[in-house]
């Protein structure tokens, strides 16, 4: 087995499992932690598929933002939620069919599709090729991705307000 | 050498444990965590095919879900704080007057 | 790393060790990785010394004077030892594992960022071409470690002490990021080694004497918000001692408290050392073809004396200016100077 | 459609800043009631430093008690001395030598200036500035000094005795408080530049913690804290004792020039000011006092007839500080009251710290300068 494939099972045991540890996790700043967990076996995972920039990109996005987020987010939302109630039996049940099925088709799918086989080179800096492509291909997406950005900001801003005159507009 | 199924297997893995954060859990901070694995999944899967063509555009993809789900989860905790001020939970069973 | 990997083998079988093939790379790294830490641990040491001699001397006192003879030398390595020899005490009602792996994260953070460090041109673990960006990444990790000691420690001073420090980082990730890009726009890389070989020529070459100074005006927005993101002087909120006792380590103690000091002063350098590359031309001398790591080494040594010195003279912020300043000082400047940059490499 | 309850949560958190706390100066627990940085109420919660030192003044013989007042104001001993000396004298018609009078005065105003340095230091410490505490401590040292030359010691003096002061002055005394005088003024200018115009600490205290005047009226604050509010009140003018009728000195108040009257930044500021009135009473005393004894003869022990009371008002570093004794015809005071100025000046926190910063209320406790020593007893 080569160094490859052992960082892979690695980082795809680390995503996975991150992704499990929040599933059972009773306290919900653990699940934080675990959740970051997951999102850096992504960050590997994008490395070992030569995305860098995106690797760098998910760790400055995720960690140093959505994470945090959501840590303000438990502290705001008070002592009591640190620990989840207890779920109905029939919605657990229904929920881990519905999931299992959905596991079961898609990994039938990705075996089933005849998908192309090995990878091809990428040529050259890949940072300033992606620059290249975000202002020229795909210039419309990415003034739509910063209107969206001003949305949010405005958005939340606005919710900021509601909350600190206690939910009326 | 890994295969591109490889990837893709991990995508579906990680999708589904997400699926079933959301479906399971009814905090809704934890449904904005198991979101936030969906999209890795797919971003996982987008990279992968990247890869495995050799164009770019699917990492400029995954940078547009990263923004996405950057304002997604910015939104949403604002909305679970903003709940939690008027109904005192952030339990997603508990919040049903919106049902009507 | 690679060239050393390049002339492990070689090494190794001189000294008559065989070491299979593929654990070549691995050995290199293993040796990056201690000597990085190493360093980090030497020069936090270095600092503390120099830190509480100089604080000494701003303060009409002598500062440390007795341990290892002269100038007390010894004193941080003294220091240290009382450190590691402390009992680890981890409050009853704090969550246990969550505090005991926040350090680790602090310090990771800025340990990883060290792999991008460029020294010099020889000197660098690695030379990624996402250099900068990847320092930026990696070092928010040591965020989610200070409010995570904060949350964990189950105290309310220290919970305080993590809010304040997540509101003031990612108030000023923004303008430091930012400050980056006129650089980058500039030297057309994200490489450190290639934004420092940008700037070879002497002292009139460097980014901040590049006129018209939208780089000088970014380099000391960098600095400040490095600053900030340091949680030093006047920006030490998040460790207030008059207001929070010591913030998000108030229940912190021995060997890992020392963690976080160590994380700080090794973050000092990152960010003098950073700033160095970036705008004061890395290791560059002042004049045309002087260069080598001591002149990198002296960039940054000064910028560091700059930091302690701010520190002992100025009195601290309050939450709310200091995010005042993040947000509607530094970003709109630092705005206005990537848009200059930008128009100015767009002609 | 199920019910929603309205009622909105507001997230306070009950904080206590203190026992053990770096800016409570001392003792204090102050109960704060926060959201977020924003602290809501404050309760002060005093009595951890109480030692009975009315009671004990019940049973002992007058000039016994005059150590345990040093204990009380523990930064300005020599005050507490002198408040309290004054009033024995008052009650058993005791007069005092000329001589020991300028003495008096000297030492109670050189423990001013020790006092106001402290403050002045810590003040730093309070709003995250270190290197002023040791600048304010580097003179503390020399005036610290000067007392030591006369007992001994450097913070529970017991100098002033009953009907004067211990002993008189040794030779060298005079020339070396010269000498502080002559080196002070610059050193004032110094603390101006390092701390009180500084940018960033006039952000830090202008404008918080305003305490009107009159609300400081209403809760009896007395001393810097009521001049820094606008109000022109001095013991040492209004009600002069001792010599203080023979010096010229001005009472500095609170100004408008850079922020509101009684905000912590003036508070603050009354007290440098403070420093140069000192230092002024200092020069003038150092010039007019003469030669002669310095205690009351045949003082020996003190026994008041019965009935006689008395109370008397001296202007200690923290303010207006009042000993009230009756005496029942014994060698001990039947009773002992002391109203101590840091007592009412920390009454008024909770009145002026709503709405401000968590960082604000560290700013206005260390700007009202309490001594937990005293506020106890």
């Amino acid at each position: 087995m080569s160094a490859e494939k052992v960082a892979f099972f690695i980082l795809s045991g680390l995503t996975l499992g991150g992704g499990l540890a929040i599933l059972f996790s009773v306290r919900l700043m653990r699940a934080v932690v675990y959740l970051l967990v997951s999102l850096f076996g992504v960050a590997g995972l994008y490395i070992l598929l030569n995305a860098e920039f995106l690797a760098a990109l998910q760790v400055l996005i995720y960690i140093g933002g959505i994470t945090i987020l959501m840590v303000f987010g438990l502290m705001l939302t008070g002592p009591g939620q640190f620990v989840n109630p207890a779920e109905s039996r029939l919605k657990a049940v229904a929920a881990g069919v519905s999931s299992l099925t959905t596991a079961i088709v898609l990994l039938l799918i990705v075996k089933k599709t005849k998908w192309p086989a090995g990878t091809q080179a990428l040529a050259g800096d890949t940072t300033a090729e992606i620059g290249r492509l975000l202002l020229t291909d795909h210039v419309f997406a990415f003034e739509i991705a910063s209107v969206l950005l001003l949305v949010v900001l405005v958005g939340v801003a606005l919710f900021v307000r509601l909350a600190r005159d206690g939910g009326k507009p | 050498m890994i295969t591109l199924q490889e990837y893709l297997s991990v995508g579906a893995l990680l999708f589904t444990v997400g699926l079933l954060i959301v479906l399971f859990r009814q905090n809704a901070i934890s449904i904005l965590m198991g979101i936030e694995l969906m999209l890795n999944a797919a971003n996982i899967n987008f990279v992968a095919f990247s890869n495995a063509l050799g164009g770019l555009t699917g990492q400029v993809l995954a940078i547009f879900v990263v923004v996405a789900a950057a304002a997604e989860a910015a939104v949403a905790i604002a909305i679970i704080v903003l709940l939690y001020q008027n109904l005192g939970t952030v339990d997603v069973e508990k919040a049903r007057n919106l049902n009507g | 790393m690679s060239e050393l990997a390049a002339v492990l083998p070689g090494v190794l079988e001189k000294a008559g060790w065989s070491v299979p093939g593929g654990l070549v790379p691995v050995l290199a790294m293993f040796i990056c990785a201690s000597i990085v830490a190493a360093a980090m641990g030497l020069s936090a040491a270095v600092l503390v010394w120099a830190e509480r001699k100089l604080a000494g001397h701003f303060q009409c006192r002598l500062g440390p004077v007795y341990v290892g003879g002269k100038f007390g030398w010894l004193q941080s390595i003294a220091d240290g030892i009382k450190l590691l020899l402390k009992e680890d005490i981890i409050p009853a009602d704090a969550d246990r594992p969550l505090f005991r792996l926040a350090p680790y994260l602090v310090v990771l953070g800025v340990f990883l960022a060290f792999i991008a460090f460029p020294v010099s041109e020889k000197l660098m673990v690695a030379d990624l071409n996402i250099g900068i960006f990847f320092i930026l990444a990696v070092l928010t990790l040591e965020v989610f470690g200070v409010i995570l000691a904060g949350w964990a420690s189950n105290n309310k001073w220290a919970l305080l002490g993590a809010m304040r420090a997540a509101a003031q980082m990612v108030s000023y990730e923004i303008p430091m990021g930012l400050a980056i890009l006129p650089v980058v726009v500039e030297a057309q890389s994200l490489s450190l080694k290639s934004i420092v070989a940008a700037q070879s020529g002497g002292m009139l070459r460097w980014y901040v004497f590049q006129p018209p100074f939208f780089m000088g005006v970014s380099f000391l927005i960098f600095f400040l918000a490095g600053l900030a993101s340091l949680k030093r002087a006047p920006f030490d909120l998040p460790e207030a001692e008059s207001e929070l006792t010591a913030g998000f380590h108030t229940e912190y103690s021995g060997m890992r408290f020392s963690f976080f000091f160590m994380a700080e002063y090794a973050g000092m350098i990152l960010v003098s050392g950073l700033a160095a590359a970036l705008y004061l031309g890395g290791w560059h001398g002042i004049l045309p073809g002087q260069s080598g790591a001591m002149w990198f080494l002296l960039k940054t040594a000064f910028l560091v004396f700059v930091m302690i010195w701010l520190r002992w003279t100025l009195p601290r912020l309050r939450i709310d200016q200091v995010v005042y300043v993040g947000w509607k000082v530094l970003t709109p400047f630092v705005l206005a100077c990537v848009l200059g940059q930008a128009l100015m490499a767009y002609k | 459609m199920v019910a929603v309850e309205k009622d909105v949560r507001t997230d306070e958190l009950v904080i206590n800043m203190g026992p053990q706390h770096p800016s409570t100066h001392g003792v204090l627990r102050v109960v704060l009631k926060t959201d977020g940085e924003m602290c809501l109420d404050a309760q002060p919660d005093i009595g951890y430093l109480h030692r009975c030192a009315e009671k004990i003044a019940e049973n002992l013989p007058y000039g016994q008690f005059v150590p345990y007042t040093d204990r009380m104001d523990y930064v300005s001993g020599m005050g507490c001395n002198m408040g309290y000396c004054m009033a024995v004298e008052q009650v058993a018609g005791i007069q005092v030598p000329e001589r020991g009078e300028w003495l008096r005065v000297i030492v109670t105003e050189l423990n001013r200036i020790a006092s106001h340095l402290l403050a002045f230091g810590t003040y730093g410490l309070d709003t995250g500035a270190i290197t002023p505490f040791l600048y304010g401590f580097r003179e503390r040292e020399l005036v610290l000094d000067l007392l030591e030359m006369l007992c001994g010691a450097r913070l529970t003096y017991s100098y002033i005795r009953i009907g004067g002061v211990d002993g008189d002055v040794p030779p060298e005394f005079m020339d070396k408080l010269k000498e502080f005088l002559d080196i002070f003024p610059k050193k004032i200018r110094e603390y101006n530049k390092l701390l009180t115009y500084n940018h960033i600490f006039m952000k830090r205290t202008v404008g918080v913690g305003v305490l009107p005047a009159d609300v400081a009226i209403a809760y009896g604050v007395t001393g810097p804290c009521l001049r820094g509010s606008g109000v022109r009140q001095d013991v040492r003018r209004d009600e002069p004792y001792s010599v203080y009728p023979k010096l010229e000195f001005d009472v500095p108040v609170g100004t408008d020039e850079h922020g509101p009257i009684g905000d912590a930044w003036n508070r603050y500021y009354i007290r440098i000011r403070e420093l140069e009135e000192s230092a002024k009473i200092l020069r003038q005393c150092v010039k007019m006092i003469s030669p002669g004894p310095v205690l009351a003869e045949k003082v020996g022990r003190v026994k008041p007839p019965a009935g006689a009371e008395a109370y008397t008002r001296s202007e200690n570093a923290r303010g207006e500080l009042g000993f009230y004794i009756v005496s029942d015809g014994t060698m001990t005071p039947a009773r002992v009251k002391v109203r101590a100025p840091s007592f009412s000046n920390i009454s008024v926190l909770p009145a002026i710290v709503r709405g401000q910063m968590l960082a604000d209320v560290v700013a206005i406790i260390g700007s009202l300068d309490i001594v937990l020593g005293e506020i106890d007893r």
